[in-house]
């Protein structure tokens, strides 16, 4: 880090960190706001995103739950009914398979059922992604489940920015939201950044074009934000200018800043980790398949997980994940279409 | 075997203690007079839906709390209007009859009127849901009731997060949470009193017990006879009431709502009942045939209206000619006239069928609405 | 029912009594073979389709089981680890959700994490579908979070004679299933058709072609075959002549036939009842522009559920739900692209 | 209040009288050995794989079981070869500790191989699940363990249904799964015992009681003490182990195992013990901080080999001279020696890490494969 008297804050902050901040503020600036979830008190969280939360706010407004997903969710929806402002935590987002019913049926649908009666302002938040060894059950990305679940929406931030900023958004949206913390870039050095001394908001439904291009759109989120930058890196050597565009948020989606890529490029790649079938890569096609067709010069392509559980030892998980190479052939060939 | 509320659990003794005389024996006339007028209402609302429906003035699938009433009544009548409820498909007179004594018609009573809860059945765009799901898919945050889901036990951690900020809001408000015996089996069942326990959170477990799930007996639902002792698990009070005594029934729940006032957590109440009908109206006849008529006899022999009107007698609350007005008890719907039930009853309750009946469908351009918050 | 001397047995038969004598028929020919569920047996189900069954087999092998999701799903991972077939009942396919992890994580898995040690012949099947009045939880088509999640078999009949060929065909395929039964078939009249009195299968991932024709390719499953069908006619009155596919099995799917139609009509509608966003409609749609594309003369569109829960009443139920209506206006629109 | 085995249920006291003497009387001289040599084994698995990664042989989380193996080796020296066990990340041991009376180098054991569970702890493709998940998350259908996920508590649904099926071929294997006790928070594991009660199935669920679910004490995830009061809510019996204590385990589970094979149906036994390290070694910084250092030296007074020792000389089975040869106990594992294990158990884990680390990885195509069967 690197102090200096005109800027003496410029402090580069990491993902984790980011996270952190958005806690501690939104705490300090919400009395009604409570966090719960497993292990977030006493340990701080399994990555220590919530460490000093209940020293500074208490064990009633950070609490530490017994291992009951399900519970977790129906009582997060219990205080968001009367008045409270939830942020619960899944150990690793994998395990919100344990809450499902709880996420799908009860606090999605809330404000459908009372015709807007009541609307409830949670944050499911926790670890998430592959590229990192842990197997079938600590790798996942599951938002196509939430996306194909009418009131949820999703987010997947990138960067400590927008971990930050995009937090805050989601606990202030007043809607239910799941949200992703991409585990691998926690303490990933490479992004940090400074950030705002002051209080701010990345909006939801706003997606962050990463790299300008003219040639080719790669669309994409989370891990793979850098897999694509790197792959456009590569393709660049080989003369082809590819886009790169960081959706942010899934639902709500922009899919203005994609069409209008895509009606300079002509060409669509998408990528993201998740099982290929009905995963978020097939929505954007079908988006603008449906509303941007007639710009399209190439088929539009994904490049995702194969249709397997993620594996755990490294050539494995390495086959069956994106990777910089599968993104630059998969450009290449639509390229040369 | 089979315990009742002075069986022994830690707790249990001090609340005990807490009740020299028994919260039921401390009700005057009017109050007595007041539930007994409530097992009508409840009891003539469910017969009204069966004709409306034979009438062909209404769809859909009735669930009815025949011979279940005095476990809402009962369980409803001591509580205080800021307490809150979440009732299920068997309970739908609960919705109205919440906070009922502070008067059935009065506006700011916290509980639903019967206009509301009719046009719910209705399908109506007046109905609290605006009819977005059917039956008891409905609730209301002002009323203090939780909106349901169908999937069984499912608001039981709900109910618990609920009182939870109201503690934290300095509140003393009670949930209580109505569920069939079957439901019991769910797994959200025991994390939620799990939960709640570990807090010590004023959340009461209503069990209604009616012996059958759907289509199948207790014996295949739970290893044990009483529910209550599900309870045992947690080292909660469980309790179990007559649940054809609707004073037995308010004052198992009175002991539990006290105990829960009073900080020391959450409780089981078990009441004992049987299912009238089928799960279903759809399912009327071929419960005749998976359920043996014997039982089904035993299971109507004490029809609450006939227990709490003798031990209305009994009181001298009411007059042999008085107690032997109105003759609801024991019929089936199609077997009784408006003439077996108080007119007031019959009165308030064509209140709500007609607003109901008036009432407008809502818009279709309503489906596309409210996924999201539209208040900003 | 007309009998003659020719056919002895030209008896007509549901899609309800075509499952059903496909549970007799399998419980008959595999002692092995064990029914469980909510009601399935004093009661023989919700909607009768088990009717029967444990008169016949007995309550060791057609077991009512507590109101547990989870349970019943769990316990058939470990009766078909043990070497038996199970075909587990959920009582509306809405309570899957409640038995979600046993399914995504603990059957759908069980195959690859074993190397193929262990492959579990379970069929999860239940009533599920719209256009019933149905409400949120007894109308639902989820089987998008299946198709995102790999080891799932998905089926989805639409006739009894399909109905019969393809739970048998599940049930003897060693693989964990989700078989969607469209309620709303159960009973009806107009598609009820004699079955072969000898013992039949139809295979898995073999799409059938329900109406031929040379302008437009509607690919659809369950409720809205029928639909299409009906759509296929108001269309041909304005001159439009348009093929009709139904998929019967998603996962595996028949590309092919799919690919093939679009070879011949090159314009493409997908409909489904489920919510839109990372529905199947998408996934067809995404299959297609990654291998049919330069097939494409228009934009492949959807029609499907608005991204909203079912609403009860019929009006609003209407509105979100793809109609024959819908159809045709989505068909005219690509074909006058 | 703390309750043990004699605590009474109505099904317990049956099967107290069935049991006159307790199981580990029975044990001969020989046994009692195994028992203690088991017990460096577990112990010394944990030890190596520690000192393992530290020399940077090997990758990953280690969840160790180091104060907790008289739990492992107490409740599975009783198991016949056929009974199926599920055990989780805090029992990497069990793996192999299955049907180790058969001999440690039997090629027909019911149990895993130290080969076996070595590749899988390194990656390797000679793992049971050839690396397709880490650490615990394997298991094997001949060998009769079950694969879990890791999900907690995700086994016990399917031990029932194995045992469910063995009991309809006419066999009488019992399922021992194991459990943390934070666990048992989860709905599933209510679900499954619920079903089990029912069905009267012979599912033991051990509770390894270690006082800590990651940084979460016992108080936060129960309102009880006893975690083995869970049972109180199905009828079953809940029995209470010392888990220091082998001897004390083996009792507990024979007790159990014995009403399940009598068809009493299934019980639970906790296991008080403590854990030694962090919930895994990435954890072990933190968890100096969140645990007093008080408690953890409390909860590792009594090592269970020092306490399996001590019983062993009191017997007369183990001379002073022969008492004092190995002394493991009470040590952190970079603080042992192999002077202080057997050398038989030195040598079987050499011939588990050799093989390891001569395996080779998986291709990674197979990363591609048995998403679905492929032998047809
Ligand atoms: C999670 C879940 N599984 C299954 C169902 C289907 N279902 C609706 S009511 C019912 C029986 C409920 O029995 P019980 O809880 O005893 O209540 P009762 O109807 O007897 O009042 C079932 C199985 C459901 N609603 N939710
Ligand atoms: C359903 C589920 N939720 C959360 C987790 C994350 N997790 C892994 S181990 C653990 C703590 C387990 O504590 P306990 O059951 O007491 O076992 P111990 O580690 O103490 O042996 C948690 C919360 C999980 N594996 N599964
Ligand atoms: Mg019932
Ligand atoms: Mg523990």
């Amino acid at each position: 880090m690197s102090a200096t008297l005109q800027s003496p804050v410029s402090i580069k902050k990491n993902y984790l960190t980011a996270l952190k901040e958005a806690l501690f503020e939104e705490m300090a600036l919400n009395p009604n706001m409570i966090c719960q979830g497993e292990d977030i008190g006493i340990l701080g969280g399994a990555f220590g995103v919530t460490e000093g939360l209940q020293a500074q706010f208490g064990e009633k407004r950070v609490v530490d739950m017994p291992i009951s997903e399900s519970c977790i969710i129906g009582s997060a929806v219990g205080l968001a009914l009367n008045g409270k402002t939830v942020v619960a935590e899944m150990q690793f987002i994998d395990f919100i398979s344990c809450g499902f019913d709880q996420i799908v049926n009860m606090m999605a649908t809330y404000s459908y059922r009372t015709a807007g009666e009541v609307n409830l302002p949670i944050v499911v938040r926790g670890p998430a992604g592959g590229y990192g060894g842990g197997g079938p059950y600590h790798s996942q990305m599951n938002e196509a489940w939430f996306a194909n679940s009418p009131g949820l929406q999703i987010v997947v931030p990138s960067t400590p920015y927008d971990a930050k900023g995009l937090l805050k958004a989601s606990i202030r949206s007043g809607n239910p939201t799941i949200f992703y913390e991409i585990k691998n870039l926690y303490r990933l050095r490479d992004i940090e950044e400074e950030l705002p001394v002051e209080d701010y908001i990345v909006p939801l439904g706003q997606a962050a074009i990463r790299r300008q291009g003219t040639d080719l759109t790669l669309v994409t989120y989370g891990n793979n934000v850098y897999d694509c930058l790197k792959a456009a890196e590569t393709l660049q050597e080989q003369g082809v200018s590819a886009e790169v565009i960081d959706l942010r948020t899934l639902v709500p989606l922009d899919e203005e800043t994609i069409f209008a890529s895509i009606a300079k490029t002509s060409r669509l790649v998408v990528v993201n980790e998740a099982p290929m079938t009905c995963g978020f890569a097939g929505e954007v096609i079908a988006r603008v398949c449906d509303k941007a067709f007639h710009h399209l010069d190439a088929p539009p392509v994904r490049v995702t997980r194969l249709d397997t559980p993620v594996p755990w030892v490294a050539p494995l998980e390495k086959f069956v994940l994106p990777s910089v190479e599968k993104i630059v052939d998969a450009s290449l060939r639509v390229v040369r279409f | 075997m089979s315990r009742n509320s002075s069986a022994p659990t830690a707790e249990k003794k001090e609340s005990d203690q807490r009740l020299a005389k028994k919260p039921s024996e401390l009700l005057t006339k009017e109050e007595c007079l007041e539930v007994f007028r409530q097992l009508f209402l409840a009891r003539y609302f469910d017969v009204r839906l069966i004709k409306e429906k034979k009438r062909g003035r209404l769809k859909g699938t009735l669930y009815s709390s025949h011979n279940q009433e005095a476990i809402l009544v009962g369980s409803l009548f001591g509580l205080r209007p800021y307490d809150w409820i979440s009732p299920i498909h068997r309970d739908m007179p609960a919705f109205f009859l919440k906070d009922m004594r502070s008067g059935w018609r009065n506006p700011n009573r916290i509980g639903m009127t019967i206009q509301e809860v009719c046009a719910q059945v209705f399908g109506k765009a007046d109905s609290p849901g605006r009819a977005r799901d059917n039956w008891s898919h409905i609730g209301s945050r002002a009323k203090k009731i939780i909106h349901s889901t169908s999937m069984l036990a499912g608001t039981i951690p709900v109910a618990a997060g609920v009182v939870y900020a109201d503690r934290l809001d300095g509140g003393d408000a009670v949930a209580l949470t109505y569920n069939g015996e079957g439901s019991t089996a769910q797994g959200i069942f025991h994390e939620a009193i799990n939960y709640a326990a570990v807090h010590k959170l004023p959340v009461v477990t209503i069990i209604e017990n009616n012996q059958w799930a759907y289509g199948t007996p207790t014996n295949k639902e739970y290893s044990l006879e009483d529910f209550a002792r599900r309870a045992d698990g947690f080292g909660i009070p469980g309790l179990i009431a007559d649940g054809q005594d609707v004073f037995d029934v308010y004052d198992k729940v009175m002991q539990a709502v006290e105990y829960s006032r009073a900080g020391n957590g959450p409780s089981i109440v078990e009441c004992k009942t049987f299912r009238a009908y089928g799960h279903g109206d759809h399912d009327d006849d071929r419960a005749a045939k998976y359920r043996p008529s014997e039982d089904v006899q035993r299971g109507r022999e004490r029809d609450p209206i006939a227990v709490c009107r003798k031990r209305l007698v009994e009181l001298g609350y009411l007059t042999e000619v008085e107690a032997g007005r109105f003759m609801a008890e024991g019929k089936n719907a199609m077997e009784t006239t408006n003439e077996d039930f108080p007119a007031e009853v019959v009165e308030y309750m064509n209140e709500g069928i007609e607003f109901a009946l008036k009432a407008p469908f809502p818009e279709a351009e309503e489906g596309g609405r409210w996924v999201f918050r539209e208040d900003l």
